[in-house]
């Protein structure tokens, strides 16, 4: 019944409205921020949240098989002409901005008077960040997306330091100048493009890059944007910003961060390559050799890399690394069944992952420690949130419940015949960072695991989370997410998946979309458990097992740490060296 | 030397870099990133040039003279406050970072210990006294 | 890395990256030669439709108008992300008087440098507004007076010393100042949507070609962003002088020690 | 291509190099606002009277003057542990 009364709304009047509303309510805030009580922006911030969520699922219901397009101050094209600024909402980026309004509506819960103190200033960033986000997956204008990339990299900035700790500043920093090189690449990219396509609008774009056949230009346009998303995507050799930042800005930040801002950054990579960079051949020869080649990498290094943290919320950041190459891997399939997945696995890992950093939230508040060694068994007063953190680190590893699940499934059944090496990465990247999770989980809920003794690799700052909350308010939101993953049914999915992969690529992409193959789940969770229990049980394994492993594990693995300097020049170093790589994939393409 | 506004705005962007990577100082380094940020308005506006245009501004001229292009300007309108944004920011972080660890050398300014390492110095992870 | 490989790397990427970059330039139309389709458009409509001179104008506050909405409020969050940094260590309480660092004399203003900055102060207030009001008709608009006139406030700083302009200004009303422009320019897109019009929509009347009151929808929507950027860089350059004030007091924790 | 473009256009790579190039913060902004200016010629040349007024009030005038207060702001820690060391 409600879908009847929503079908007769006229359905392009709601598009402008989960940009604006957030914007309205947060220039208010700011206004108005001396005048209020204390706990209006929690509220104000939560109820706007949860209205984007409804506002962006009625739209992406409306927009069926099919997309509803707006134009902004009236400017409808002319004789096919774009003149001013258009959205697109199709249904997957519909759902994906309802995911976003979710996930920030249960953030606004999580951080309940967490920042009350600051005259709303939190909530109006957080907002702000809403807002960009929202505008990013629904524009249709390549400078407008540059606009609420800015908006989105803007906020953030800010929002990381929040804590003005050592560490966070120097993360701020790491991050500011990472990824403000990352919009410079962008905003030059779209020069490039401008000038041979001679509009803005995404159809406009792809008809000039169609049209422009093997073009340096249009080639040299496309490096420089992918580069710009493939920053903000954490893809290897530009994820280096995202450990920095992640580990150090409040909780509730790193939540959005992990959970939407990083997957963004692929959804946008993958809406252009398959609406406006479809047409250049040079350009689809090139995507699946960058995008699952790094992909890989990144799934691989990305695990291996948290695997290695104690440091809880490194730990998961990195974790973000190997997910966002397992969802960058989708777009290098240039198959439906590739999109479908990626664009399910943005929504099921944004869950997920949200929920394990509201964890890690709950043991900075509640224990007053972040690191894995020093809180060996003291997460046991607080069992549901262990059984949560044991859940969300299954459901990471692939169990096949859920969401993520479905998102896995359907890439892995992309892969199996044409790319069996990323298939391999893909699971790789699941049981590892479903390891880390786990041991992690095992050790603070359980008491598992050696006692340390040394000290030396500790965490430098003492760092807390204020505690003035109670436990339930926390973790409601946290299992919410959970929940949400778990219970959405893949029959939903699998029935909605062709026709809104068809949409959000503008046509480009279509086929079939069918399961996959069920045995890698198992397999990557199996892996997970495995090397769980290893890491755990080690000191009671016979010397003759342990010291080969550890011995070929450590040369590569300090070198990786060496990698991950935290000098801002190697980033922007390593930044050259991938640009270079991109632009011999497409030379030699 | 149609090429020259072009390769201009690569030079700023690779000289940016390369102060970048090379800095010493966070002050320094912020003005090397806008260094890079004027690399875009260069290529922008170059690429929105006509000659014997006017500027796109009809006040003395009647409409319908030949222009430059207006949406190039735009967009590095917008360009300069984000590099005004930025620059600021930034600027608040290197100060803050000052006042926390007394120094101004990236070289010296690592956000944390690395967490597994075991390897790792540990005087690395000290604050340094203030 | 050490600094010497780091650079190294560096510019093996760089030298690898030119040939790219060459091919990328030769490729590019020539400099001056041609305009793209859409600005030659926009040149060729938008006077006619909106009875405005300066198409830049045009584009910003009606036909790209949602990006300088973006724009705005990137602004508006840079801004409040800098009060949130800068007073995160000093406390919220202190804000609004002045501080001063012991031991540092109050160094007298000379008549003379007094009178410069009273009268010049005006004047770029002037001239600001000046180019705020002429947004539709001569170069300038609402971003670019508004930062004049924020500029005007400073000579204030240099003419009456800290405490005087203190005084004159104070935080909270910029705060408003910036969230009201802010509201203003929002405002603007959404009242458009009551009359069934689009988000945005120029619905009010449209004055004539080459008046100071040309461009309907966009005057107002200047003088949101007028008010918005000088209430913020105002309380950026509040925000940064209080920071060469601050005594070292005892170290703080952040906003909320959190 | 006209030769005041074509100077204009060196004057830009060599300020911006400049400003890469001087190394000590509280001379670089001058170099930073030099690069400012020539900017803002470049664009008036440009035909572009509305970015050059955005680049002079911002680029030649707000940024440097932030710069300057945050050195301004090191300095006066830095002036504090002197003292107190």
């Amino acid at each position: 019944m409600i879908a009847s009364l929503l079908a007769s709304w006229p359905p392009a009047v709601l598009v402008p409205l989960p940009v604006a509303i957030p914007l309205l309510v947060c220039a208010a805030l700011l206004a108005t921020a001396h005048l209020l009580p204390g706990r209006t922006p929690d509220i104000l911030a939560t109820i706007t949240a949860l209205v984007v969520s409804g506002l962006s699922a009625i739209i992406a219901v409306q927009a069926g098989d099919g997309s509803v397009d707006y134009w902004f101050g009236g400017w409808q094209p002319r004789d096919g002409i774009a003149l001013g600024i258009g959205f697109s909402v199709d249904a997957a980026s519909g759902w994906i901005g309802a995911f976003i309004g979710f996930l920030y509506a249960c953030t606004f819960v999580f951080a309940w008077g967490f920042f009350a103190r600051t005259h709303g200033h939190f909530h109006i960033l957080m907002l702000l960040f809403l807002a960009a986000m929202i505008g990013f997956c629904f524009t249709r204008d390549l400078f407008n997306l540059f606009v609420w990339f800015e908006v989105m990299s803007v906020a953030a900035f800010a929002l990381t330091a929040y804590h003005l700790a050592r560490s966070s500043i120097i993360g701020a920093i790491n991050f500011t100048v990472v990824n403000s090189l990352a919009g410079f690449l962008m905003l030059g990219g779209i020069g490039l493009l401008y000038a041979r396509a001679e509009t803005l609008d995404f159809a406009g774009i792809a008809q000039g890059v169609a049209h422009a056949g093997r073009d340096p230009v249009v080639a040299g346009g496309f490096c420089l944007v992918a580069a710009a998303l493939m920053i903000k995507g954490a893809t290897v050799p530009f994820q280096f910003w995202l450990a920095d930042a992640h580990a150090v800005a409040p909780s509730p930040v790193s939540v959005i961060f992990s959970g939407a801002m990083v997957s963004l950054g692929i959804f946008g990579l993958a809406k252009l390559s398959a609406v406006v960079f479809d047409g250049s051949a040079q350009i689809r020869e090139a995507i699946p050799v960058l995008m699952i080649g790094l992909g890989a990498i990144s799934a691989v290094l990305g695990g291996w890399m948290a695997l290695l943290q104690r440091h809880l919320k490194r730990l998961l950041a990195f974790s973000t690394i190997s997910h966002a190459g397992i969802m960058l891997i989708g777009i290098g399939t240039l198959s439906a069944q590739g999109s479908a997945g990626l664009l399910v696995y943005v929504v099921g890992h944004g869950l997920v992952k949200g929920g394990l950093f509201m964890i890690a939230g709950i043991l900075l508040a509640t224990r007053a420690s972040i690191d894995e060694i020093a809180l060996r068994g003291l997460g046991r007063g607080i069992a549901p949130a262990g059984v949560a953190m044991a859940v969300a680190g299954l459901l990471l590893a692939g169990l096949p419940v859920g969401l993520l699940d479905t998102g896995a499934n359907l890439l892995h059944g992309s892969l199996t015949a044409a790319h069996p090496y990323a298939l391999a990465a893909t699971i790789a990247g699941g049981a590892l960072t479903g390891a880390a999770v786990l041991r992690a989980a095992g050790r603070i809920f359980l008491g598992l695991g050696e006692d340390p003794g040394d000290e030396a690799g500790a965490p430098s700052e003492a760092e807390r989370e204020k505690a003035d909350r109670p436990l339930w308010l926390m973790l409601a939101p946290c299992c919410a997410m959970l929940a949400l993953d778990a219970a959405l049914p893949a029959s939903w999915i699998h029935g909605m998946a062709p026709g809104a992969v068809t949409a959000f690529s503008h046509h480009a992409l279509r086929g079939m979309v069918s399961e996959g193959p069920a045995w890698p789940a198992w397999a990557s969770v199996a892996g997970a458990l495995g090397l769980a229990a290893f890491a755990l049980f080690r000191h009671r394994l016979p010397r003759l097992v342990v010291g080969p492993i550890r011995a070929t594990q450590s040369a590569p693995t300090r070198a990786l740490e060496a990698l991950h300097s935290g000098l801002i020049g190697d980033y922007v170093a390593w930044l050259a060296v991938g640009l270079a790589l991109m632009a011999g994939v497409l030379a030699y393409a | 030397m149609t090429w020259l506004p072009y390769a201009v705005a690569a030079w700023l962007f690779a000289i940016g870099l390369y102060g970048l990577a090379s800095s010493r100082n966070l002050i320094h380094l912020v003005g090397c990133l806008s260094v890079c940020q004027s690399a875009t308005y260069v290529l922008l506006l170059g690429l929105g040039y006509r000659y014997g245009s006017i500027a796109p501004i009809f006040y003395d001229h009647p409409p319908g003279t030949p222009a430059v292009d207006p949406v190039m300007q735009a967009l590095v309108l917008t360009d300069i406050v984000v590099g005004a944004t930025l620059s600021a920011l930034l600027l608040v972080l290197t100060v803050q970072a000052y006042k926390r660890s007394g120094t101004l050398d990236p070289e010296h300014l690592k956000p944390m210990s690395r967490g597994g390492d075991k390897a790792a110095p540990a005087t690395s992870a000290k604050h340094p006294a203030r | 890395m050490s600094p010497r490989l780091r650079l190294a790397v560096l510019g093996v990427a760089l030298l690898a990256l030119v040939p790219g970059a060459a091919a990328t330039i030769a490729h590019l139309p020539d400099f001056g030669a041609t305009i793209a389709a859409y600005g030659e458009r926009i040149n060729a409509i938008a006077p006619g439709e909106r009875h405005v001179a300066n198409m830049v104008s045009a584009i910003n506050f009606d036909l790209r108008g949602l990006d300088t909405l973006g724009e705005e409020f990137m602004l508006l969050a840079a801004i409040t992300g800098t009060v949130v940094l800068l007073r995160g260590r000093r406390g919220e309480t202190l804000t609004d008087r002045a501080m001063r660092l012991p031991g540092r004399a109050i160094l007298p203003r000379s008549e003379a440098v007094q009178l410069t900055c009273r009268l010049a102060g005006p004047l770029l207030m002037m001239f600001g507004l000046y180019v705020v009001l002429h947004a539709t008709v001569t170069p300038g608009g609402g971003f670019q007076g508004g930062v004049i006139l924020a500029s005007g406030t400073l000579l204030a700083y240099l003419g009456e010393g800290y405490g005087g302009w203190r005084d004159m200004v104070r935080s909270h009303w910029l705060d408003a100042m910036e969230g009201g422009g802010a509201v203003l320019f929002t405002v603007c897109g959404l009242a458009p949507m009551l009359t069934g019009a689009a988000f945005m929509q120029n619905v009010l009347p449209l004055g004539t070609f080459r008046d100071v009151f040309s461009g309907g929808l966009m005057l107002v929507e200047n003088a949101g962003v007028a008010l918005a950027v000088c209430g913020g860089f105002t309380q950026l350059f509040l925000e940064f002088l209080e920071e060469t004030r601050e005594a070292d007091g005892p170290e703080e924790p952040g906003e909320d020690s959190a | 291509m006209s030769a005041i473009l074509i100077l204009l256009f060196l004057l830009t790579a060599a300020s911006g190099t400049a400003v890469v190039l001087i190394r000590d913060p509280a001379r670089q902004i001058f170099a930073l606002a030099g690069n400012g200016v020539v900017l803002t010629i470049l664009f008036t040349a440009l035909q572009a009277p509305d970015v050059a007024l955005s680049e002079l009030a911002v680029g030649g005038a707000a940024v440097p003057l932030l710069f300057l207060v945050a050195l301004m702001a090191v300095r006066t820690g830095r002036r504090d542990e002197e003292h107190e060391g």
